[in-house]
């Protein structure tokens, strides 16, 4: 008997694609699968990733950013940056895009239940907090989980994603929503300042509670020094590491964080699991 | 293939020449061949650069990668350039890439070029002819064909 | 465990035999470097080799290798994959090498995902070493659990002898395989213990390199030591030491295309020596200079092998040794390694 | 400039460099030390004068040093240089890659080095344990074989054709014998392949090229392949395939050997490091041929003269023009 191949990906369509930022660079996905046997498989955690192959180009790892509890489809949120995302960018509503995953290991969401979320996101890093806020805040699961706080910050009004699901959550009494940009701007009534100084006035205990960061490399550091200011211990603090990756199942040898691989062990990971590593992120 | 289809499929192949046009003379040239009525050959796609200066050899070797089966380039004569110096530039770039390609055993007969200004008109038509000429003399680009 | 032989002359009627129900790879000698390729005419094999230029590992992960391949028609796509690969023996590869398709198995079949690809081969493959007469002195596969008759995966090891080949089975699969071929007979007895004290003898001489034992946990502690500087400085950042390696394995994953909308996604040797390997999208390289390559590398076989496989990621064939373009010679850094972990403990 | 003269070149060497760094005129010495293995060299980092009889000089330092200089690198560096080393430094002060300020140049006058791979093919594939160089014979040791072998037939080819055995400019020159006069006919050696046809001279680069394993040694040894991302890692767009597929290596070594036209210094690193003794230099060798016949140019030699590919002529030639009958 052939082993089913990892390597190959399933075939969806394009369902419908969002631009989310003003310079348009960031564009969402929808993908509805063509063989509905292959989106029952397609059982993942909020916080895993997936290879989108656009094919004659080449496959990117890309976060889910919708959530599990979003039934129907799947969708990813993907920056124009490199070869492959440029060609997604080109393509329209009703074309073909092969998807492998998911992949990962996805934010402990069981490991998480009873406990207070922080949830701190920076730019364009935000979709599988995304995925996560969604997951943790659906009428099934509030229950599992205490206190829920989104910080979510970006440089300016115009690169704030998915504004019509913060909207939503602001309305909502049982999520902290904490938006915030870099620098005062016209019709912005929100708060104003980097994403750590504005973690330290929202202040959230560390008791029973689980920090989850995700952002570019200055933010993470920053904010890192704020949640130890804060009580947070290494064990609180989850992050996801970026690394350039090609088969995303820990074969091809490129994302490994000293024995660890960050496509089949990671890309969560908590700081007290990097102390042991070497710093090579 | 039998001896006799391949005499055939000789006879009936036209060859695919890309041709690499500067703005400010070739280019000109051609459209002045185009509203003279003068005819030529069909078989050049024609590629505007802004001087042959401009044409990095990649452009050549993967058109002929791509399969093209030859190339020309063609721009201002010496000392009319647009640029004062890009086709002095180009001239050097394709004496050794020619030179090069040659030694390595691509027929020289893909690689043509040339000079022709605005006003050539006529002189583009024919050197349209003399490409298709040496291009078909060295028969279709299998060069770099994969083995997949 | 069954002994047959065969006399050296006879040796292409043996491989005519395999090459009725097999696909045979073996050495094969091209502008006087010895690779691994299809045996078409059995007289092209070329057994009186010391090492392959290219490793055997080329037949089991190659260098360009098909993934699967697609058709775009229209808006659609449509997938093709592989044909079933088929029944294959590997003729005459080294012990040191063949010690690396136990550890592919092991790597590839690792965890949550096994690729089909390697697998599917190994299943299919049947391996004939041959064991190594005249080891060379860059050689040190005793210190890394080989010998140069080491007989951990192959199916039949084949020692030569006088004018004959002694074919001995060590796996179910081999001895199915020796039951079938005709041209071999039964073994000399008397040749047998004298060919059992010619192995020995061999195996004792290669040197054992000290410090590689337990090197794991030594490196532990060595990350940030400013040995890699001392190592690396010399490095041009070519790729022949990886991609000469048996045991590298790491592949870069492309899309080739033809102008009729076919295609195929292919993975290639790739190495972590070169600074592409890591760098994100971002701009962001973890591994920006020779540094932290060369030593990835070692870390690699030595480090993270034994920690996630509880194996060394190395075979000791030396190639890295000859063919680095620099003459940098990774004994020097298992020397390193243990001088300064006793000076530590000491 | 200091000319000693004198007859122990290596002993020399080692003096010289001691000197520097104890004169504390150098910071580093990058000279050439034994490999591990016969007929092969490394390079070495010397920045203790203790160390100075690590260095050694002999027909096996085929590496081109001049590799491990760096535009950024502000130490003070002694280099020994042969005469395609030098050449490699003048070229890279020509195109301001670096600062002449910082570098002493130790010339050394060269003899030319051993084509490696032409002597493996000659005792097939066997390993050598003990090579030595006496009276102009290499004596070669394996386990069951001895073999001389006349040193002028190993020599590179263009080693043998080289007129510059020593740097143009150094501040240093160890060595007493003058460069003897070079063949008239430089590039005999290329006459073969130039007159084959297109079809056979194709054949022949497509069976050397097919071997190559792309490892990039070759470029990564070169003094001028210094750009920070070579075109074939390009991937906005990518241009051509990485793939060990032959088409795919002829057009690497092709355009490699493209970019370096009119300023390849013909050390001959490039096919001394190959992993499958492709003969790269044969290709670069052409290119020599042609800059010097069309642009009458040779690289390194002169910091004045700017590079042919960077420059132009109103009357260079144009023969190869097509025109209309």
């Amino acid at each position: 008997m052939q082993l089913e191949s990892p390597y190959i990906p399933v075939l969806t369509t394009i369902k419908s694609i969002v631009r989310e930022n003003e310079v348009n660079d960031i564009k969402t996905f929808e993908f509805v699968f063509n063989d509905e046997e292959n989106y029952k498989k397609f059982d993942y955690v909020a916080g895993q990733f997936a290879e989108l192959s656009v094919f004659g180009v080449g496959e990117c790892p890309i976060g889910i950013a919708s959530s599990p509890t979003e039934k129907g489809s799947i969708k990813f949120t993907v920056k124009k940056a490199g070869e492959v995302t440029a060609a997604l960018h080109n393509l329209e509503v009703g074309d073909i895009v092969g998807i492998r995953g998911p992949l990962g290991n996805g934010w402990p969401v069981e490991e998480m239940k009873g406990k207070n979320l922080v949830i701190i996101g920076g730019g364009f890093a935000f979709s599988t907090l995304r995925s996560l806020t969604i997951f943790a805040s659906h009428e099934d699961n509030r229950k599992n989980y205490g206190d829920l706080t989104v910080i979510y910050g970006n440089r300016e009004s115009g690169e704030v994603l998915y504004r019509d699901i913060l909207e939503e959550w602001e309305k909502r009494d049982d999520i902290n929503v904490v938006l915030t940009i870099d620098r005062e701007q016209e019709g912005w009534t929100r708060k104003v300042g980097f994403v750590a100084p504005i973690v330290k006035e929202v202040s959230p205990s560390p008791e029973k509670a689980v920090a989850i960061v995700c952002g570019p490399p200055i933010m993470i550091k920053t904010t890192q020094d704020v949640l130890k200011e804060l009580k947070f211990s290494d064990e609180q603090i989850l992050l996801s590491l970026e690394m350039r990756m090609k088969c995303g199942i820990g074969k091809c040898g490129r994302c490994n964080v000293g024995n660890k691989f960050v496509c089949l062990d990671g890309p969560v990971f908590s700081q007290a699991e990097l102390n042991k590593l070497p710093k090579e992120y | 293939m039998t001896d006799k289809s391949k005499e055939k499929s000789t006879e009936e192949w036209k060859p695919k020449i890309i041709a690499f046009l500067c703005n400010w003379c070739s280019y000109a040239g051609a459209d002045l061949a185009g509203v003279s009525r003068i005819q030529y050959p069909p078989n050049i796609r024609v590629v505007r650069v802004p001087c042959t200066g401009r044409i990095n050899p990649f452009f050549i070797i993967k058109s002929l990668a791509y399969g093209w089966d030859g190339i020309l380039v063609s721009g201002c004569h010496p000392g009319d350039c647009h640029y004062i110096s890009g086709n002095y530039i180009a001239r050097r770039r394709f004496a050794i890439l020619r030179d090069l390609m040659t030694f390595l055993g691509i027929e020289p007969e893909r690689l043509n070029f040339t000079w022709v200004s605005a006003a050539e008109g006529e002189r583009f038509a024919k050197i349209v002819r003399k490409t298709v000429e040496n291009v078909k003399s060295v028969g279709p680009n299998k060069i770099f064909n994969k083995k997949w | 465990m069954m002994q047959k032989m065969i006399s050296k002359e006879k040796i292409s009627d043996l491989i005519k035999e395999l090459q009725k129900e097999f696909k045979v790879f073996g050495p094969v000698k091209e502008e006087g470097v010895v690779l691994f390729k299809e045996i078409t005419d059995a007289k092209e094999i070329c057994l009186d080799y010391s090492n392959s230029k290219i490793p055997a590992k080329s037949v089991l992960f190659p260098m360009i290798d098909t993934l699967f391949s697609y058709k775009k028609e229209g808006k659609g796509v449509k997938i093709i994959e592989n044909p079933p690969y088929e029944k294959t023996v590997i003729f005459g590869i080294r012990p040191c090498d063949s010690m690396v398709f136990s550890l592919f198995k092991n790597f590839f079949s690792f965890g949550k995902y096994k690729d089909p690809l390697v697998l599917n081969r190994l299943k299919n493959i049947t391996i004939i070493g041959m064991g190594c007469l005249e080891p060379r002195t860059t050689c040190f596969c005793t210190s890394v659990n080989g010998g140069p008759f080491n007989k951990e995966s192959v199916d039949v090891l084949i020692t030569e002898f006088k004018d004959n080949y002694y074919l001995e089975s060590i796996t179910d699969k081999g001895e199915a395989l020796i039951k079938k071929i005709k041209s071999l007979t039964d073994a000399d007895k008397g040749d047998l213990a004298k060919i059992e004290k010619l192995q020995k003898d061999i195996e004792s001489a290669i040197p054992v390199i000290e410090g590689l034992d337990g090197i794991y946990t030594k490196l532990d502690g060595l990350f940030d030591h400013p040995m890699w500087k001392m190592e690396s400085q010399g490095c041009i950042g070519c790729g022949s030491c990886t991609y000469l390696c048996p045991t590298c394995h790491c592949f870069d994953v492309l899309d080739e295309n033809k102008q009729d909308g076919s295609g195929r996604r292919i993975r290639i040797w790739d190495t972590c020596q070169f600074p592409l390997f890591t760098l994100e999208t971002s701009g962001h390289n973890p591994r920006t200079t020779k540094l932290p390559r060369v030593r990835q590398r070692i870390f690699h076989k030595f480090n993270y092998y034994p920690k996630n496989y509880n194996i060394i990621g190395c075979v000791g064939c030396g190639r890295c040794i000859i063919n680095c373009p620099v003459s940098s010679d990774i004994r020097n850094i298992f020397i390193s390694v243990e001088n300064i972990s006793s000076k530590t403990e000491g | 400039m200091v000319i000693n003269i004198i007859d122990d070149i290596e002993k020399s060497i080692r003096e010289t460099a001691k000197k520097l760094l104890e004169e504390k005129k150098v910071d580093l010495i990058i000279g050439y030390t034994k490999g591990s293995i016969p007929l092969r060299s490394g390079p070495c980092f010397i920045t203790d004068a203790s160390q100075t009889g690590m260095l050694v000089w002999n027909q096996s330092c085929d590496l081109n040093l001049a590799k491990y200089l760096a535009k950024n690198d502000d130490r003070k560096i002694g280099i020994i240089s042969k005469g395609c080393v030098g050449r490699a430094i003048v070229h890279l002060i020509v195109e301001k890659q670096l600062n002449k300020e910082n570098i002493t140049i130790i010339g050394i006058s060269c003899e030319g080095v051993l084509n490696r791979a032409k002597i493996m093919v000659e005792i097939g594939d066997k390993e050598i344990i003990e090579a030595n160089i006496e009276d102009n014979k290499i004596i070669i040791k394996g386990k069951d074989f001895n073999k001389t072998l006349p040193l002028q037939d190993y020599i590179n080819q263009l080693c043998i054709t080289c007129h510059y055995k020593i740097p143009p400019i150094s501040d240093i020159i160890i060595g007493n014998k003058k460069p003897e006069k070079p063949p008239k006919d430089d590039f005999k050696d290329l006459n073969e392949i130039e007159s084959k046809s297109s079809n056979d001279k194709m054949e022949y680069f497509k069976k050397e090229l097919n071997r190559c394993i792309r490892c990039y040694a070759c470029r990564e040894a070169c003094p001028m392949c210094y750009c920070s991302l070579c075109f074939i890692d390009q991937n906005k767009p990518v241009w051509f395939g990485k793939t060990a597929d032959i088409s795919d290596n002829f057009i690497f070594h092709m355009i490699r050997a493209f970019h370096v036209a009119g300023r390849c210094v013909s050390c001959g690193a490039c096919s001394s490091v190959c992993p499958m003794g492709i003969d790269l230099n044969f290709i670069t060798r052409k290119l020599e041929k042609i800059v010097k016949e069309r642009f009458d140019f040779e690289s390194g030699i002169n910091l004045e003269a700017p590079p042919p590919m960077g420059t132009h002529k109103f009357d260079d030639k144009q023969e190869f023009m097509i025109e209309e009958d």
